[in-house]
């Protein structure tokens, strides 16, 4: 799974960006985000796009998994693209690198920062609810990642995968579908009662001194600076 | 099934906002509709949801060439409205990595969240008159086809899509054979899909037979896994009136 | 002699006093609990033994103030934990057997820091609070780690720290050792002894490693068939070979060496830790040589 | 003599064979297994002990065909496991630590019918299957009922029972005494030692609870710092007290005791099991008398 896999090199990533606090990295990833949205250039998409492998790069993010990942909103793009293209090389090529710029953009936050800080970072702004639920699917999600995991392998121990047969298949597919399920509501009620033993009255609290900000800090929000001046650059040269 | 896995850039500003908006609008009220002891003690159940939608869209489950987001029966387990939640919280999580785009979450939400409110809405009418399963299957195929109906509708409509070729859709049916194939080599299964599609039986005709083939399958799952409950746990699927909502 | 008093000779008030109580299951799985009285002083304790499925989860739920009795009393600090939930909470730290549901916070500083926070402490005190536990426990070099890239081991003692974040007067863990090696069994038991001096930590513990409990427990209640059937001293508990053997319990080797032994006519003291039994030994043969 | 011979004299093959493997997780955790190899013969009880994260689960999931090792060799029945997956699997029944995660059927009967049907035996064959093995195992009476509601023990059992379901030559159980009471763990012991009895099945087992292994097992390897560290009888291991306690392991108590006897100059022999240490020390006070 590859929320798994960003989630781990958030976590264990050691680079100058994953030092970074998140309120830095927000920022820098909504001016790229701008960035990629606003501009009409082929030309500063393709430099948008190059700033952001780099940036991959920097992050000694592995390409493996981001490849995999880019996929999707390449080949989506792509795909909106083909009638685009009948109007221009360039209109077609703007829809795509827009597509995957963006989606670099994202990917690029997720895989420096654990999705728990940036909701950490976000529950200031949303509403307490919204952020506990955020919180809770995330670790609702490891576990039953593990709980699927193992389901999955008991079934294929017990001879419960066939190549050809999608009757057999659908069947235990959703078997373990529903187990997973099962296991996963009743698995909740037990956590509630927890949080309500460990004092959960709305809000799970996770504080973070944003303010705090180091020398990371400092590079990521030169970088933002400079991407937003660019930007302001090459509108005045259109 | 109607994921619309539509990148970034390529729905006008004005249509990705306003989706934002009513999704939001929509996520809140329904937060705040009850009262907030009632929504807390939901909450794990709502994480619970979307994890499993998460997982279940994301492992390769290996069996099928397709992959499901089980929206229609959220709606029936914890209710349409936090149904609809536990939609964009997936949606949210899915733009983050790039699956979909991030300024669309809106549209996103609003497409799969219709079949979270139907399958929901729907299967608690009905249940008690048809039984579970029979429920299930049609409050399934109602949500899906509507979904999916409503979804190629606005697309035509904004002129994402001409729908005189049927062209659009088909890409985005094509995804879905690509996200069931699991990691990243699903994607060259899409590829050959459609231009198989393309070529051989454009049109309508491959559209409606991608689209078919898809509802029967998702409605086949939701109804076994429902039969399931029905054995083993059959309070969670008709919540006591006090849990209902 | 007076066994539950105060360094002052005080008899020492009853902490937790549950009386015959009947739970009712959703699905209509009747558990009771009759027999004698389950009353835990403070500073004591106490472990609960009996076979899988004789209500020791159900009883530990009942005095957290999870479930409520159909019939009997359950009582902890003279408040009702059912109806008094959030004061009684307040005075109980609980570990559960699968410590994967029970960490909520998303690091393992926010996990400790849950409770203070919810507590509305203020932030340097949830701090001290935090570092102090950690610190205790000896999970202060993990503390930025997200819980689910730990070990079993690890995620144990972190839910532990973030049981007594508060510093509860009362600790109750459901089969703490489950899963863990010898060496980490041994850690646990000594941070729980080590809570229990210091700060005078009542202990509320079950288990089915009988080995373990003669060294965590000043006292044990069995429970079979609905019943409390015995309680006591480990000694004391141990040596009733007949209804240990009807709760489908084993008493622990040693004891059931030693109780041979004395059968045979040796005169001899059933022993309960490994030390002891060196020693009685020893004694015994140095008498025959 | 000849240790691993059949009836006839003839030397057994060797049915697992692991030899230095080493296997790195997706997240860089490198496990190896060096030191001695790890060699099963057909019909052999082998115990596997070492600390939490030693590897044994790891190991397990290699013989299992699961995992892929990047170094070294595994063997089972001749064929790399990991390869021949479907081959092997067929030889091959297995009980995990969680056994949620394994019973699969929404009732005991179709779990326990879940590899018969999947390898598309006729209904009659089936039926005859799960009633077999579910009259040996003890769940007959239980068939009809949903595993959810079971309790701990019974669960283990019909995990088992479906294990077993197409008599497999190896069966391999993480940590299956987890969680029992005594008496369930006794029974536990007692089915899996006939089963090896009756059908010379071959039995891997990890376990944490070092006072049962004399009970069942023939052979026992020690994991500890990505090696094998020892192999031998439960007498021959249990007596290496520093390559325990390096290993982060207690020898069993009883060991314990008697090693002690025996420094102290006690002509005594260290035994395993309880009924033996009985006779050791009446045989021993006797001659003092
Ligand atoms: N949520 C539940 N719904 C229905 N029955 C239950 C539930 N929890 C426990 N029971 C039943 O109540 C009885 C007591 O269960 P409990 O979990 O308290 O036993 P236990 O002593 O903790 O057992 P173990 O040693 O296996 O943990 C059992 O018969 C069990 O099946
Ligand atoms: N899926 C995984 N991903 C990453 N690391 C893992 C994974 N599974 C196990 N490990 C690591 O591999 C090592 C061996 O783990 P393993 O589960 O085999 O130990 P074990 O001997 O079975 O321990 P225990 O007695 O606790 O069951 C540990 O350091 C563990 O953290
Ligand atoms: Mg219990
Ligand atoms: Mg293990």
């Amino acid at each position: 799974m590859h929320l798994a896999e960003i989630d781990r090199m958030a976590s264990s990533g050691t680079s100058l960006f994953h030092r970074a606090g998140v309120f830095s990295k927000l920022l820098m990833v909504l001016c790229l985000l701008v960035a990629i949205m606003a501009s009409g250039d082929v030309l500063v998409l393709g430099m948008l796009i190059a700033i952001l492998l780099s940036l991959h790069l920097a992050a000694r993010v592995q390409f493996k998994e981001i490849v995999h990942l880019l996929f999707y909103p390449f080949f989506f793009s792509l795909l909106f693209a083909l009638m685009k293209f009948q109007e221009s090389w360039t209109s077609g090529l703007l829809v795509i690198f827009k597509g995957t710029g963006a989606a670099l953009a994202t990917l690029f936050l997720l895989a420096t920062t654990p999705w728990v800080e940036i909701f950490a970072f976000l529950s200031a702004y949303l509403p307490g609810l919204l952020v506990d639920i955020f919180l809770f699917t995330y670790r609702s999600f490891f576990i039953l990642l593990d709980q699927m995991g193992s389901l999955l392998r008991n079934m294929r121990i017990r001879g419960g995968y066939h190549t050809f047969n999608i009757v057999m298949n659908v069947k235990n597919m959703a078997a373990a579908v529903g187990l997973v399920l099962l296991h996963s509501f009743e698995m909740s009620q037990r956590m509630y009662r927890i949080y309500l033993l460990r004092g959960y009255d709305g809000g799970i609290p996770v504080a973070r001194r944003w303010w705090k900000l180091g020398y990371p800090d400092g590079v990521v929000i030169a970088l933002c600076v400079l991407i937003v001046i660019g930007m302001v650059i090459s509108w005045k040269l259109l | 099934m109607s994921h619309i896995h539509l990148p970034d850039g390529v729905v006008p500003t004005i249509w990705w906002a306003a989706g934002y908006v009513i999704s939001l609008i929509v996520v809140f009220a329904v937060l705040k509709r009850v009262n907030a002891d009632k929504v807390r003690g939901k909450i794990p159940e709502i994480a619970m949801m979307a994890a499993v939608m998460l997982i279940t869209m994301s492992v390769p489950l290996g069996f099928i060439p397709f992959h499901m987001n089980f929206a229609a029966l959220a709606g029936m387990l914890v209710g349409p409205g936090l149904g609809f939640v536990v939609v964009f919280v997936v949606n949210f999580i899915l733009a983050l990595l790039g699956h979909g785009g991030i300024t669309v979450v809106g549209l996103n939400t609003l497409s799969i969240g219709v079949e979270a409110l139907v399958g929901g809405i729907g299967f608690r009418l009905i249940k008690v008159k048809f039984g579970s399963i029979p429920s299930t299957i049609i409050s399934v195929t109602v949500a899906l086809l509507l979904s999916t109906t409503l979804m190629v509708i606005f697309l035509n409509f904004i002129g994402v899509v001409n729908m005189q070729s049927g062209e659009g859709i088909l890409h985005i049916e094509s995804h879905e054979e690509d996200g069931a194939g699991g990691h990243g080599e699903g994607l060259h299964h899409g590829d050959t899909v459609y231009s198989f599609g393309g070529i051989a039986l454009a049109g309508w005709a491959a559209v409606l037979v991608v689209l078919f083939l898809g509802i029967i399958l998702e409605s086949a799952i939701t109804a076994l896994v429902m039969r399931f409950f029905m054995k083993v746990r059959p309070d969670m699927v008709e919540p006591t009136p006090h849990k209902d909502r | 002699m007076c066994t539950y008093c105060d360094r002052d000779g005080d008899i020492m008030e009853a902490l937790v006093e549950v009386k015959c109580i009947k739970h009712i299951y959703p699905d209509n799985t009747q558990v009771t609990l009759c027999g004698l009285d389950f009353v835990v002083h403070s500073g004591e304790r106490v472990v609960i033994l009996g076979p899988n499925g004789a209500g020791k989860t159900t009883l530990l739920s009942h005095i957290l103030g999870l479930l409520a009795p159909v019939e009997g009393s359950v009582k902890v600090m003279g408040l009702q934990p059912h109806k008094d939930f959030r004061q009684v909470r307040k005075s109980i730290g609980v570990v559960f057997q699968n410590v994967d549901e029970q960490i909520i916070g998303p690091t393992v500083y926010d996990d400790i820091a849950f409770t203070p926070r919810n507590e509305r402490l203020s932030m340097e005190e949830v701090e001290r609070r935090v570092m102090a536990v950690a610190t205790r426990i000896g999970v202060q070099d993990i503390l930025h780690k997200i819980p689910h890239y730990l070990s079993g081991g690890q995620k144990k003692k972190v839910a532990l720290a973030g049981a007594i974040a508060m510093s509860p007067r009362l600790l109750i863990l459901d089969e703490p050792f489950d899963g863990l090696d010898p060496a980490s069994k041994n850690e646990m038991m000594d941070l729980l002894n080590q809570l229990n001096r210091e700060n005078g930590t009542t202990l509320i513990i079950t288990t089915h490693d009988i080995n373990l409990v003669p060294y965590i427990a000043d006292t044990v209640y069995v429970i079979y068939d609905g019943k409390i059937v015995t309680k006591g001293s480990p000694y004391e508990v141990f040596i009733q070979r007949e209804v240990l053997e009807a709760a489908h319990l084993e008493p622990p080797i040693l004891v059931d060496l030693f109780a041979h032994l004395k059968e045979k006519g040796y005169n001899i003291t059933v022993p309960t830790t490994l030390e002891q039994a060196k020693e009685e030994l020893d004694a015994l043969l140095k008498r025959f040589r």
